[in-house]
C-alpha cells in the first residue's frame, strides 16, 4: 500500500496538477520559515527580512485563492511599504544592533509557546471540524469584480479607509517630526 | 492553471538565460559605449570587437572565491543578492515580447512587475544592512528611500497609462496602441483622445526608470565617488555578479515597460509587420539612450533628487492624470 | 542643506574618509564624525605621503635640491620650480636672459592649463561624471607631449636651471603651442557647454560651502579659493614677478563664493593662461637662455628670503635662511593646498557627505603637495 | 488527500491562517521590543487575512468580499505601522530605548 | 599706506629705548655684514622691527618680537586684514635659540610682507598659539611642532600631524642625525 | 510659477544639449594607443635613465672625473677608474647606476664636460627583483657594441 501512494504521489508530481501542488507546499514552507525567522530572531533586520520572506509566502497563497491581484497587493503594500517603513524605523531607533532582543523572561518563551499552541490547535480543530457549506461558483478574481464592489456596495467603507489613510500619515509626521533637539 | 503552471516554469528558465545573457553583452555594450563616448576603443581584445570579453568576465566572477567579511550578518548577506536578482526574473516571466512570446500573460501584469520590484527595493536595504560597513549602510538608506520617491511618480504614470488603455495586462495596453506610431501612447492622437501631456509622461516615466533601476545620474546608491561601491562594496565573486546582473535585468525590464506603455510594445511604427524585433529594437534603444546617459551627465545630489521627484516630477504627474482622466470622460 | 542640529554622543558614528578613497585622490584622511548623512565634525589627517622635503634642502646643495620642487605637485611641476628659482636668483643676485623668463612663463601657463584639466576632469568625476575626465586628459595630453619634447619628461620637468633653462625651446614646439590655443578654445566651449551650462552640476554646486572671505584670510587661502570668494588676489598682479608684469590678462574674481564660483575661476583662468601663452609666443626673444658666464656652484649671502609665486594651486612661498653657506640652513616651503585643505574641517560642518566631497574636488587637492 | 492536492481544500487555509495567527500571538508575548511586537502583529493580521481570503474562495456566495476585507486589512495595517513606528521614533527620543522593560516610566 | 600704518603699529609694541638701535641699522645690508666679519660669535638680534628692501628678501617688515608680545602682534596684522601665510621655525643652534616666523600678507594691492619672528631658548621651547586670532594658524604650529619640537601654549591639538602619530622626535632641528 | 517652468525646460535644454555633445564624441575617432600592441617612439629629449655614449673605437669618453657622482642628488651613480700602465688619462672601471634611487633629474647628464653620458629611451623597466635595476653600464656599453 504504501509503495503504491508513493508511486501514485510521484506519478502526480510529474502531472502539471501536482507541480501546482508542490508549488503550493513550498510557498507554504517559505511562508513558516519566514513567520518563524520574523519571531524568533534575535536580530531585528532579521525579524524584518523574515517578515517579508512570509509575506511572499501569503502573496503565493493568495495566488492559489484565485485572486492575483489581492496578490500583487499583498507584495506592493507588505513588501514594499510596510516593511521599508519598519526597517526605517530600526534604523532610526535601534542604533545598537548587537544587543540582543531576545524573550522578556524566563517564563515567556513557553508560556508564549503555550498560547500560542493553545490558540492554533483549538484554531486547527475548530477548522478542520467543522462542515462548510461548498460554494455554488469559485470566485473569478478579476480586478473588475474588486473595482466594482469597492465603488458600489463598499464605497462608504472605501472612503473612511482613505480618511484613516489620511489620518495615519498627518498623524505619523506630527508624531516622528520635531528635530531631535527637542 | 495546470498547463500555465509548466508554461512559467520554461519562461523562468528562459528568463535567467536572456537575464544572464543581457547583463553579459549589456556590460560589453556598456563598456564599448562609455569608451567610444571617452574616444577610446573599449574591450575590443578578445573576440571579434571584443565579444568574448563578457563570458571570460564570467568565467573570472565565477572562478573567484566567495568571500565573507568577518561581522557581516551572513544569513541577510548571502539572500540579499539572490533577492535582488529573484524578482527581476520573475518580472522577465510576465513580459509580452511579442503577441506570442510572452511567458504568461496576466491580468495584472504591471501590478506584479511593481510588486516584484519593491523586493528588489529590500534586497539592497539588506545587503547594505548586513555588510557592516558604514559606506554600505549609508547607500542602503539612499537606495530604499530613492525607490520609495520614485514609485509614486512612476505608479502614477502608469495608472495614467492604464487608465487610457482600460486594462492593466501588458499585452492589452499594446493592443491598444497597434497601428503605427499616431496611435501609441507617448503621441497624442489617440482616437478621440488629444492628450498633449503624454511626452511629458513619457519623460516621467523615463526619469522614474533610471532612478528606479539605481542608474547615473541617480546611481546615489553606488556613487563611487562617495560611498566606495555603495551596497555591494563587501561583495565579491559572484555574489557581486549577481547584483551586476539584477542591475541590468532591471535595466531591460525598464526599458521594455517604457516600450509597452508609450511606445507601442512590439508594433512597428508605420503600421505594418509588427512582430518581436520591433520591441526589441526599442528597448535596445531605450537601453542604448540608458547608457549614453549614464557616461554624459555627472550625479545628482540625494535632496536634488528628492526635490525633483516630489517638486517636479509628483506633480506634473499627477496633473497629467487629472488631465486624463477628464479627457476620458469628455470624450 | 545644513542641519544645526545637537545630538548625544551616541547617535553620530565615525567614518573614515580615506587614506584609501576614491574621491580624496590620493592619500588623504579625513576622519569624519557623521550624524546620518550629514557631517557634524571632520577632522583632516595628512602626513600619509610626507618626505621632509625641508630636510633634503638642508642637506643637499642649491642646485641639488632644485629637482625636488618638481617633485611636490606632480600635476603643476613647473610652478614650483619657478618660484625656487626666482627666490635663488634674487637672492644669489644671477642675471637671467629675458628669453629663458618668457619660455618659463610660457611654460608655467602651459603647465598650469595642464593641471586645471586634469583638476577640471577630476573634479566632474567627483560628481559622478565621467567622461569629462577623458575629454580635460586629451587636451592635457597636448601639453604633455609639448613639454616632452622640451624638457625630456611629462610630470617632473626639472626644467629650470639657476640663471636660465635646461634646453631651449625649438620651432616646433612654438609652432605646437600655437596651434594648441585656438584648439584649447575650442575645447573650452565644448566643457562650457557640456559641463557648466548642465542643470545637474549646477545645481549640485550652486550655493555648496560658502567660504567667505573672512574664512579665506584666517585661514590664509589663495588661488581660486581665495578668488571664488570675491577676494581679487593673484601673485602675478599682487607682487608681479618675472616677466608677468609684460602681459595683459585679467585675474577672474567671482563673488558667490560656492563651489561653482570657485570652478569658474579655474575654467576663466584657463583661458586667461591662454592670453598669456599667445601673448608669450608673440614676444618671445632671442638670445640666450643661460648666463653668459658659466655658474660655479652658487652661494647664497646669509639672510632670510622670501619669494612667492602664483602655482596652478595657488600662491606657493619660498622661504630661504641662509648661512652663506653651500646648503640653505632653512629652507620652508609654503605650500598652497596646505592652507586651502585646513579650512575644510571648519567649513564642512552641518554638509552632507556628498556635498563635503564636492566641496573638497573644488579645492583641487594635490597630497604629495600638501604633505610635502 | 494527496499532499499535493492540499491546496483545493479549505482546512488547509484555516490550518494555515490558524498557525501565522499562532506565531503571531508567540512573537507578541516574546518579543521585549516595541518593534518586534508590530512585527507579530503584522503576521497576526495575514493569519486573518488568510482566512478571509480562504472563505472567500471556498463558501462566500458573494465572489469579493473577503478580498476587499483582506485589502482594507491593509490599509489598515500600512496606517498601523506607520502611525505604530512613528511612537516608536517618539519613544525612542524620549527613551533612547524601545525595549518595553525600559518603558515603565509612564511620565517622560 | 599700510605700510607705514603697520610700520608704526609694530613699532608701537616697543619702548622707545629699546628701539633705538634697531632703527640705527642700514637695512637689508646688517645680516650680512655681521655675518661674514663674525659667523660665530653672532649675537641673537634684539627685539624690534626692520625695514627691509623687498627686491633682495622679498618682504618688507621684519619685527622681532617677544613671546610675550606676539599675540599683541598677530592681534594688530589681524586688525588691519592681513592673512596669514605661514608659519616655520629655524633653529639657530649655535646661539642655543629656537626661532618661530610668522609672514603675513594682504589680499588687496597695497603690497606689504610682514615677518613677526620670536625666538625662544632651546631647552624651553614654548610660544604662546595664535590660533585663536588665526584658526589657520593651527595646521602651521602642529607642523612646527612637529619639525621642531616647539610647543604652542594653549593650542588645542597639538598632536603630530605631518609625522607619524607616534613620533618623538623633530627632524629640522640641527642636532638631529639623518 | 513661470521660473518653475523656464527652470525645467531650461534644464532639460541644457541636459539635451550636453547629450548631443557626447554623441557627437560617440562618432569621432578614437585618440588612444593601445599600449602593448602600439607603441609611441620617445621624443628626442626623453630622460629615459643614463647610458653611456660610445665614442671613439666604441670606447667611452669618460675621464673618470667624478662630477656626474657629485651632482646627483640621490647618490645612485658610483664609478671608479684607474690609470693604465703607460697611459697618460684614468681609465673607467666601473660605472653602476642604482636606479632605484635614481629620480631621473638628469644633473649627472648636464654636469658631465666630456659628453660621456646621455639618456637611454627606455621607458619600460619591470621587474619583481630590485636587483635588476643595479645597472653596470659599462657591461652594458660593451653590449651594445660586441
Amino acid at each position: 500500500m504504501n509503495s503504491s501512494f508513493l508511486m501514485s504521489q510521484a506519478h502526480a508530481l510529474f502531472s502539471a496538477d501536482g507541480l501546482a501542488g508542490l508549488i503550493f507546499l513550498i510557498m507554504v514552507a517559505v511562508m513558516l520559515i519566514g513567520g518563524l525567522m520574523a519571531c524568533t530572531s534575535e536580530r531585528l533586520v532579521r525579524c524584518v527580512a523574515g517578515l517579508v520572506v512570509c509575506f511572499v509566502g501569503v502573496a503565493g497563497i493568495y495566488f492559489y485563492l484565485n485572486s492575483p491581484f489581492v496578490a500583487t497587493m499583498q507584495m506592493l503594500i507588505y513588501v514594499g511599504a510596510v516593511s521599508v517603513t519598519i526597517s526605517f524605523a530600526i534604523m532610526l531607533a535601534a542604533p545598537e544592533q548587537s544587543k540582543k532582543i531576545g524573550p522578556s523572561g524566563p517564563l515567556s518563551g513557553p508560556l508564549g509557546f503555550l498560547t500560542a499552541g493553545l490558540i492554533f490547535g483549538g484554531l486547527a480543530v475548530l477548522g478542520c471540524r467543522t462542515v462548510w457549506p461548498v460554494k455554488p461558483k469559485i470566485n473569478s478574481g478579476t480586478m473588475e469584480d474588486i473595482g466594482a464592489q469597492l465603488l458600489q456596495n463598499y464605497s462608504m467603507v472605501f472612503e473612511l479607509v482613505s480618511v484613516v489613510l489620511l489620518i495615519a500619515i498627518l498623524g505619523a509626521i506630527i508624531l516622528a517630526r520635531g528635530g531631535r533637539n527637542t | 492553471m495546470s498547463l500555465t503552471l509548466l508554461n512559467v516554469i520554461v519562461a523562468v528558465i528562459i528568463a535567467i538565460a536572456f537575464a544572464a545573457l543581457n547583463a553579459a553583452y549589456l556590460v560589453w555594450a556598456e563598456r564599448r559605449g562609455a569608451a567610444r563616448i571617452q574616444r577610446r576603443p573599449g574591450p575590443n581584445i578578445n573576440g571579434p570587437f571584443g565579444l568574448f570579453q563578457p563570458p571570460l568576465d564570467g568565467v573570472k566572477l565565477m572562478a573567484k572565491q566567495l568571500l565573507i567579511p568577518g561581522g557581516v550578518d551572513k544569513v541577510l548577506f548571502m539572500a540579499a543578492p539572490v533577492l535582488a536578482m529573484a524578482p527581476a526574473i520573475t518580472s522577465f516571466v510576465t513580459l509580452p515580447f511579442s503577441d506570442l512570446i510572452v511567458g504568461h500573460n496576466m491580468h495584472i501584469g504591471i501590478l506584479l512587475i511593481f510588486a516584484f520590484a519593491s523586493i528588489g527595493g529590500m534586497s539592497l536595504l539588506f545587503a547594505g544592512w548586513s555588510s557592516r560597513n558604514k559606506y554600505s549602510m549609508m547607500s542602503s538608506v539612499r537606495a530604499v528611500s530613492q525607490a520609495i520617491a520614485y514609485e509614486i511618480p512612476m505608479l502614477i504614470t502608469v495608472i495614467t497609462v492604464v487608465m487610457i488603455a482600460g486594462t492593466t495586462d501588458l499585452m492589452g495596453i499594446v493592443k491598444g496602441q497597434m497601428g503605427g506610431f499616431w496611435h501609441w501612447n507617448i503621441f497624442p492622437f489617440k482616437a478621440g483622445l488629444f492628450n498633449p501631456l503624454m511626452l511629458m509622461s513619457f519623460l516621467i516615466f523615463f526619469t522614474c526608470s533610471l532612478a528606479e533601476t539605481n542608474r547615473a545620474p541617480f546611481d546615489l546608491g553606488e556613487a563611487e565617488s562617495e560611498l566606495v561601491a555603495g551596497f555591494h562594496t563587501e561583495y565579491g565573486s559572484m555574489g557581486f555578479g549577481l547584483f551586476f546582473m539584477a542591475e541590468y535585468a532591471n535595466i531591460v525590464i525598464g526599458a521594455s515597460l517604457t516600450t509597452i506603455l508609450f511606445l507601442g510594445g512590439w508594433d512597428c511604427p508605420f503600421g505594418f509587420f509588427p512582430g518581436v524585433w520591433w520591441f526589441l529594437l526599442k528597448i535596445y534603444l531605450l537601453i542604448a539612450s540608458f547608457i549614453w546617459i549614464r557616461w554624459t551627465f555627472p550625479r545628482t545630489t540625494i535632496y536634488g533628487l528628492l526635490n525633483l521627484s516630489w517638486k517636479i516630477l509628483i506633480p506634473l504627474s499627477l496633473f497629467n492624470l487629472l488631465l486624463t482622466a477628464g479627457l476620458l470622460k469628455v470624450f | 542643506m545644513s542641519a544645526p542640529i545637537k545630538l548625544r554622543p551616541d547617535e553620530t558614528f565615525i567614518l573614515n574618509v580615506g587614506p584609501q578613497h576614491p574621491a580624496t585622490h590620493g592619500v588623504l584622511r579625513v576622519k569624519m564624525e557623521m550624524d546620518g548623512e550629514y557631517i557634524v565634525n571632520a577632522e583632516t589627517v595628512i602626513g600619509y605621503i610626507h618626505r621632509m622635503h625641508e630636510k633634503m634642502g638642508e642637506l643637499k646643495t642649491y642646485s641639488q635640491f632644485l629637482m625636488n620642487l618638481s617633485r611636490m605637485d606632480y600635476l603643476g611641476a613647473l610652478g614650483y620650480s619657478h618660484g625656487h628659482v626666482l627666490l635663488i636668483e634674487k637672492a644669489a643676485g644671477i642675471e637671467v636672459p629675458e628669453r629663458a623668463e618668457y619660455i618659463r612663463a610660457i611654460t608655467v601657463e602651459l603647465n598650469r592649463i595642464a593641471s586645471h584639466l586634469f583638476w577640471f576632469g577630476a573634479f566632474v568625476m567627483d560628481l559622478g561624471g565621467f567622461s569629462p575626465l577623458m575629454y580635460a586628459l586629451q587636451d592635457r595630453e597636448y601639453i604633455l607631449d609639448m613639454l616632452e619634447a622640451i624638457t625630456g619628461s611629462r610630470l617632473t620637468y626639472s626644467y629650470y636651471r639657476f640663471g636660465g633653462l635646461y634646453n631651449d625651446v625649438d620651432d616646433d614646439f612654438i609652432a605646437a603651442a600655437r596651434r594648441f590655443i585656438p584648439r584649447m578654445r575650442t575645447s573650452m566651449k565644448k566643457y562650457h557647454k557640456l559641463v557648466t551650462g548642465n542643470i545637474i552640476f549646477r545645481k549640485r554646486l550652486e550655493g555648496i560651502a560658502p567660504l567667505t572671505p573672512e574664512i579665506c584670510r584666517k585661514y590664509g587661502a589663495s588661488s581660486a579659493v581665495a578668488r571664488g570668494s570675491g577676494i581679487n588676489f593673484d601673485v602675478r598682479k599682487n607682487e608681479p614677478y618675472s616677466v608677468y608684469p609684460e602681459f595683459d590678462f585679467d585675474v577672474p574674481v567671482f563673488h558667490e563664493c560656492d563651489s561653482l564660483a570657485r570652478y569658474n575661476v579655474r575654467m576663466a583662468e584657463i583661458e586667461q593662461s591662454l592670453r598669456i601663452i599667445e601673448q608669450g609666443l608673440d614676444k618671445l626673444p632671442g638670445g640666450p637662455i643661460m648666463p653668459e658666464k658659466k655658474l660655479k656652484a652658487i652661494k647664497v649671502p646669509p639672510g632670510d628670503y622670501y619669494q612667492a609665486v602664483e602655482t596652478a594651486r595657488g600662491s606657493f612661498g619660498v622661504r630661504l635662511v641662509s648661512d652663506g653657506g653651500k646648503t640653505p640652513y632653512r629652507l620652508k616651503l609654503r605650500s598652497p593646498t596646505y592652507s586651502n585643505m585646513h579650512l575644510f574641517d571648519e567649513s564642512c560642518r552641518g554638509m552632507l557627505i556628498m556635498d563635503a566631497l564636492a566641496f573638497m574636488g573644488s579645492l583641487d587637492l594635490v597630497i604629495p603637495e600638501i604633505d610635502r | 488527500m494527496s499532499l499535493l492536492t492540499l491546496h483545493n481544500s479549505l482546512t488547509t487555509y484555516l490550518v494555515i491562517g490558524a498557525l501565522l495567527f499562532g506565531i503571531g500571538i508567540y512573537g507578541l508575548i516574546t518579543r521585549r521590543t516595541v518593534i518586534g511586537m508590530l512585527i507579530a502583529s503584522e503576521l497576526m493580521l495575514a493569519g486573518a487575512s488568510v482566512n478571509f481570503m480562504a472563505f472567500n474562495r471556498f463558501t462566500a456566495p458573494d465572489p469579493v468580499v473577503g478580498q476587499i476585507f483582506t485589502l482594507f486589512i491593509m490599509a489598515i495595517a500600512a496606517a498601523e505601522a506607520a502611525i505604530g513606528l512613528s511612537i516608536v521614533v517618539a519613544i525612542y527620543r524620549s527613551y533612547t530605548s524601545i525595549d518595553t522593560e525600559d518603558l515603565v516610566k509612564l511620565k517622560g | 599706506m599700510i605700510f607705514e600704518k603697520t610700520k608704526q603699529a609694530l613699532q608701537g609694541l616697543f619702548p622707545q629705548s629699546e628701539k633705538t638701535p634697531v632703527t640705527a641699522l642700514p637695512p637689508a645690508q646688517e645680516d650680512a655684514a655681521e655675518s661674514k666679519k663674525t659667523p660665530k660669535k653672532e649675537e641673537p638680534r634684539p627685539d624690534g622691527v626692520v625695514e627691509r628692501d623687498y627686491k633682495v628678501h622679498g618682504y618688507h617688515l621684519d619685527a622681532q618680537v617677544s613671546p610675550a608680545q606676539l599675540l599683541e602682534a598677530v592681534s594688530l596684522l589681524d586688525k588691519a586684514e592681513f592673512f596669514i601665510e605661514s608659519i616655520t621655525g629655524v633653529d639657530w643652534i649655535k646661539e642655543d635659540q629656537m626661532e618661530v616666523i610668522y609672514d603675513f600678507n594682504r589680499y588687496d594691492f597695497d603690497l606689504c610682507r610682514v615677518v613677526i619672528r620670536t625666538r625662544v631658548p632651546r631647552s624651553n621651547p614654548v610660544v604662546p598659539t595664535i590660533t585663536d586670532i588665526y584658526a589657520g594658524a593651527n595646521w602651521h604650529e602642529r607642523e612646527t611642532h612637529d619639525f621642531f619640537g616647539i610647543k604652542f601654549d594653549g593650542h588645542p591639538h597639538l598632536i603630530p600631524l605631518l609625522l607619524p602619530e607616534d613620533a618623538d622626535y623633530h627632524p629640522l632641528c640641527k642636532d638631529f642625525k639623518v | 510659477m513661470g521660473a518653475y517652468f523656464s527652470e525645467i525646460f531650461s534644464g532639460l535644454w541644457s541636459l539635451f544639449i550636453g547629450m548631443s555633445i557626447t554623441f557627437r564624441e560617440f562618432f569621432s575617432p578614437t585618440v588612444t594607443v593601445q599600449y602593448p600592441y602600439e607603441t609611441l617612439t620617445m621624443t628626442a629629449r626623453y630622460r629615459g635613465h643614463i647610458d653611456l655614449i660610445v665614442g671613439e673605437e666604441g670606447k667611452t669618453n669618460c675621464v673618470v672625473c667624478g662630477m656626474c657622482e657629485k651632482a646627483c642628488p640621490s647618490d645612485c651613480i658610483s664609478l671608479a677608474g684607474e690609470k693604465p700602465e703607460g697611459g697618460k688619462k684614468k681609465e673607467l672601471t666601473k660605472y653602476t647606476l642604482d636606479f632605484t634611487k635614481c629620480s631621473l633629474c638628469g644633473s649627472c647628464v648636464e654636469s658631465c664636460n666630456f659628453n660621456a653620458i646621455d639618456f637611454s629611451k627606455e621607458y619600460n623597466l619591470a621587474s619583481t627583483r630590485k636587483e635588476d635595476f643595479y645597472f653596470d653600464l659599462l657591461q652594458r656599453l660593451k653590449d651594445r657594441n660586441p
